[in-house]
């Protein structure tokens, strides 16, 4: 059993943060390169711009669904400070996650249209991970990937290897059995894992005081033994600080960290939701007044690492950029009509076979009375 | 009589049994404010406010452990699981109390609750908005099971549920939420439990079906008529356990051919239960094989769904396969 | 979101006592009437003893599994402070809370036996309840319950009924989700329900710092914004002024509130359990010292409520006593044979009719030939 | 070659796959200093430390959460689940992540893991230490399910479970634990995925079975032999899915007549299935009905699970049926 020290208990019920909601310092300006601030905001930026890019596709009927991360950018500084074989298991609504991982704007695309370079083969909507980049795909149920992160973490130190695992989920997911276990095992096994939690004040229709009457989700890893700390999550500074520190002491001593990311869901959950049934216009005015972009480009002017309109040209050229990479996944050939026979298992059981038989059968009858199915 | 498509009738059913009886009450994730995703419980928090549509935090194990309650002191929770692919952290609680609690008292204590939630494809929903998993609740043992395939009966079947003194999983087929329309009586109406209806009559091949896919069968027995000139009787189960045996021993007597089709994998699918069940009790009245269109022992995929699921293709070649014998 | 006070952390992280190991008063003693006091001593005498018996039964074959309650007989304090129209839903090994609520040790033996008279039927092993108790049968599976009481308990408020619930589990259980559920619906809903874990220490062999990293289950009560508190779960005394007040609280404001009994499991897990394997003979004499019938027996014979011999007298009575109601409840008959198809449903569905008629032909073959089955 | 029981042939199995792979790690509630609460993974901890033999917090919801993470990693985690009754907590893990990481990634990542467990009735454990819940992991689609009824394939099978790298629940008969010994040998051998065998040969019924009830149908033939001069083809499916379905025909072709025998209850057992397959492709091969014999469609009873169970009495009347025809 461990004791609670004054110090724990304020990291998790106070808000650490480094900018003020207009950008200015309130706290200590972490050392970060210039170079690392300046693409720091490109990331964000980027995520912006794909967003928006996602949910006009979503409009037009080409993406099944959309699940706005606008509000939520400054996670990018959560996962800047991770090396690329480090394991990240994002969220599903983690854009610039995705992005800072390596995976481009054209995969995103090609995943969002499921078309024949689609690297998860069709398998489900809204979610992106792949190999490649140590980014595993997220399950739509929610929280499951909490404690497959903490196996993961479990297995790196069991190997004696000097990596971390970072898992994102949203507040909701904080009620579900996964969370439970997996803070739980963290604590208990004491593997470099950190967590994420972007609580964006809702979940659905579902605010954080109904979700919970805990005095805060970082209160709540301590009752994990995880020590855990509230940031102010529209402040990517402190994002970034609060993540580095939490990596680089889950690297060296095998400790998990939870982090509380406090931020806002500007946009709809999904682009089937209908936020208007639930929370006001002003809400979301108000919350603008704190959004993660704005905020920081105004501490990146101020520092003269970029100008406003270098910011504009920024966004516009991420524009065409999107543009023309929706053009060319839109272009692509669909997968193939068999494709989910496959990576059910390593070989195919004899049932699938048959079954694919009876498919092909199927299809014979489609081709010969011209029948429309798909 | 007003028409109505599936989501007002199942809102109209809720709203005549809170106000018949004030045990009733609803819960969910945002089924209060939002009206639940697909609105079936829209209006309900104005009418009777939030002490009786209840929302609840994100964990399904909760939503159904915390009916389990409720119902053990005797009001009766209709439960909503968002998309009946979300219900497995649930698994336990429906499993080994629901289902279980009277046998585990000896009959003292009943869970007179409702589970309901949208299932099953076809709105490009993807490997967790897709599923069918009927057979995990009659597997269990303890548990009703029923699926309506329209409002009239999505309406007299959902008040049956809430009656009943043992635990239903109601299931509601999403993607016909909007597109069938039909009258719905504004009064008072049940539909029997274990009562499966005769939707199309046809003295060729019996099709024994239910929820979306008894549009589906009808679509593909037009289809048949033409190219076939063969004639489908199609039975809508509506109650998935117990299921109304009878009504197809009595098609089968004239027809002696048995096509089963659902969405869920074909492996212990219920169309494996219904298959074994005439072979071990009434295979003197088959003429040939016993054929399942299902969807396929897979996951349920985004890409392709449409092929995926039972489609016409395939049940006019299980026809074409079962007239053969 | 609620703020955590200096007060509610203290009594979440250390120990409430009123007695010393020894019967020495070092709390406030709480005004009880001498006849509670004793009765209460009464309960925690018969608990033992039908524990001994049950532990007898099972090695003579009679009794399936029994899990001991020696050492936790303290819990009864908790449950006295109740009212008959209050709820309980008790764990498997709470003995003495069954005499509580008012059942008796002829039923819990018909029950153990699985006889005629069994009002479960025959349904599971080890397990205890009845509707006339208002009193649930416990769930095997750990921590079931736990869910259920809230709902019970947001029930009885619905109804607005001035009645409570309260709920039984081990240290094991709070790891499942279950608990993680319920607790947070009770945060959530502000219901009576009392939580009552029965931290021994040990689920089966796992012990309690490898169970969670927690600083205490109290502590992590606080986590749901739940009232919780340490008692020290071998002081009678103690667990009835917190349960008193606690129920008390839960009656008038609808607060739930969770007690954590640090007690120690002095038998084996179950009767199929071999603890030698995991924890010292040591261990188990050096925590003998602090049961709780011993130290009670002392504040009462020092405060003249009872003598020693009174007090071996009493031991004795009910030795006899369930003796007696042992030989009953073995000269009793089976329940019928049948008996597993009823109490599925409220009526027989034609699969089970169809089933009852394949049954009875079984028993047709089994006496015709007079096999051995049963 | 050394005598061994099931517990013990499990043990040596794990021990050997541990010291020829790394990877390996056992895990799960009681399994280190306590051996497990039947002793399969006894003196592990000594041999492995507890890096690597891993006693878990209270749930099975995070053994197997946990567990897919060090699959994902690369681990051959061998989870244990205390007794299978327990599982369902687990379920979501299991059914939408264990059985579908590798679909939902497009095969780029696996899952080579074993869940273990004892199973099955027989041993007066009541509703929730007794049940056979095959038919939820093969409904699941993406999981291999295995059950072996003796030490020997016991041995082999799990070996053979462990180098998989398709998911595998492993499910052992607890009521044979300690009853069947066989000489079991100390090398290393592995018994193919998808293999049943032929237990006993005969030429009037095929008796299709697994896990205890290869006994029990033994037995059971020995009585009819006796009885009715009728010879009982016994198979063990070993492997549950994908199951021996050429066993099965092969001997159908012979008998002309089957029989399923299971624990698990009727409905949707895995008799279902199997029932359901044969009506499908080979109704030409039976001579009548398909008769299961199983568990009835009840919760798993404390009082008379004897009688609950498939026992003699019950096969004995099966095949009086079966020969009617
Ligand atoms: C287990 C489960 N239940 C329900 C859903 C439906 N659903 C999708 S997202 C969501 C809310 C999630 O809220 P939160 O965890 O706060 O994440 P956010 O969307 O706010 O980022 C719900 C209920 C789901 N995906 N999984
Ligand atoms: C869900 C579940 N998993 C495993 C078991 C097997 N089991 C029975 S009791 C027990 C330990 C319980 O420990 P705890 O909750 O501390 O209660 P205690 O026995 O110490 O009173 C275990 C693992 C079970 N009954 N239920
Ligand atoms: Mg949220
Ligand atoms: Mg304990």
């Amino acid at each position: 059993m461990r004791s609670i020290d004054r110090k724990s208990l304020e990291k998790a019920l106070e808000t650490y943060r480094v900018l003020d909601e207009d950008g200015n310092l309130v706290g200590e300006e972490p050392s970060i390169s210039d170079s690392t601030l300046v693409k720091m905001f490109e990331y964000m930026v980027r995520a912006r711009v794909l967003d928006e890019w996602l949910l006009k596709l979503q409009r037009l009927g080409k993406v099944a669904i959309h699940a706005p991360n606008k509000g939520q950018e400054a996670i990018v500084g959560a996962v800047m400070p991770l090396r690329p074989e480090d394991w990240v298991f994002p969220s599903y609504r983690d854009l610039g996650v995705y992005l800072v991982r390596g995976m481009s704007e054209e995969e995103i695309l090609d995943r969002a249209l499921y078309n024949e370079d689609d690297p998860l083969k069709g398998s489900d909507f809204a979610i992106y991970g792949n190999r490649k980049y140590n980014m595993v795909p997220t399950p739509v149920p929610v929280g499951n990937q909490i404690p497959h992160a903490v196996g993961v973490a479990y297995a790196m130190k069991y190997r004696g290897e000097d990596l971390v695992t970072m898992v994102m989920f949203g507040d909701g997911a904080t009620s579900r059995g996964d969370f439970h276990a997996g803070l739980n095992f963290a604590g208990v096994y004491r593997v470099p894992v950190i967590f994420v939690c972007e609580n964006n004040g809702w979940a659905i229709s579902v605010p954080f005081e109904r979700q919970t009457r805990s005095p805060s989700i970082a209160f709540r890893g301590l009752a994990y033994g995880v020590d855990s700390i509230r940031v102010d999550g529209n402040d990517v500074l402190a994002m970034y600080t609060v993540a580095k520190q939490a990596i680089e002491r889950a690297r060296k001593d095998k400790e998990p960290y939870l982090i509380e990311m406090l931020t806002y869901r500007l946009g709809s959950h999904t682009t089937a939701d209908d936020p208007s049934r639930y929370r006001s216009e002003e809400e979301v005015r108000e919350m603008m007044r704190y959004e993660p972009l704005k905020r920081f480009k105004r501490y990146l002017v101020d520092k003269g690492l970029i100008t406003e309109s270098e910011a504009d040209e920024l966004y516009r050229r991420y524009s065409s950029y999107v543009e023309e990479a929706a053009k060319k996944a839109l272009n692509k050939s669909p997968l193939p009509r068999d494709i989910f026979f496959y990576n059910v298992y390593s070989t195919l059981p004899w049932n699938l076979k048959m079954q694919l038989e009876e498919f092909r059968e199927a299809i014979k009858t489609i081709e010969e009375f011209g029948l429309e199915v798909d | 009589m007003p028409v109505m498509n599936m989501v007002q009738a199942l809102n109209l059913a809720l709203r005549e049994e809170m106000e018949r009886d004030d045990r009733v009450v609803v819960l969910g994730e945002d089924v209060g404010r939002r009206g639940g995703v697909f609105l079936v419980t829209e209006g309900l928090i104005d009418l009777f406010g939030e002490e009786r549509v209840i929302d609840t935090p994100l964990t399904e194990l909760g939503i159904v452990g915390f009916s389990i309650g409720l119902a053990l002191y005797g009001l009766r929770p209709v439960a909503e699981i968002q998309f009946i692919d979300f219900v497995y952290e649930a698994f336990d609680q429906i499993y080994s109390n629901m289902a279980r609690i009277r046998f585990r008292s000896g009959g003292m204590y009943t869970v007179p609750m409702v589970l309901r939630s949208p299932c099953c494809g076809g709105i490009k929903g993807g490997m967790h908005h897709s599923q069918s998993p009927e057979s995990f609740f009659i597997h269990s043992t303890g548990l009703y099971v029923m699926m309506p395939s329209g409002p009239y009966d999505a309406k007299g079947m959902l008040k049956t549920a809430i009656r009943l003194d043992d635990p239903v999983i109601f299931l509601e087929p999403k993607s016909i939420y909007r597109v069938i329309k039909e009258e719905v009586p504004e009064e008072d109406y049940t539909i029997d439990l274990g009562k499966g209806k005769v939707v199309r009559e046809g003295g060729d091949v019996t099709v024994v079906t239910w929820g979306a896919m008894v549009h589906l069968a009808n679509q593909a027995a037009d289809f048949i008529k033409e190219k076939l000139g063969v004639e489908l009787e199609i039975i809508d189960l509506r109650t998935l356990y117990p299921y109304d045996k009878d009504l197809i021993i009595e098609s089968l007597e004239k027809t002696g051919r048995l096509i089963i089709v659902h969405e869920a994998p074909k492996i212990l699918g219920l169309g494996a239960e219904i298959s074994a069940y005439i072979a071990e009790e009434h295979v003197d009245l088959l003429y040939g094989p016993i054929i399942r269109v299902t969807g396929y022992d897979t996951p349920f995929p985004l890409a392709h769904e449409k092929l995926y699921m039972p489609n016409v293709a395939r049940i006019y070649n299980a026809v074409k396969r079962s007239l053969e014998f």
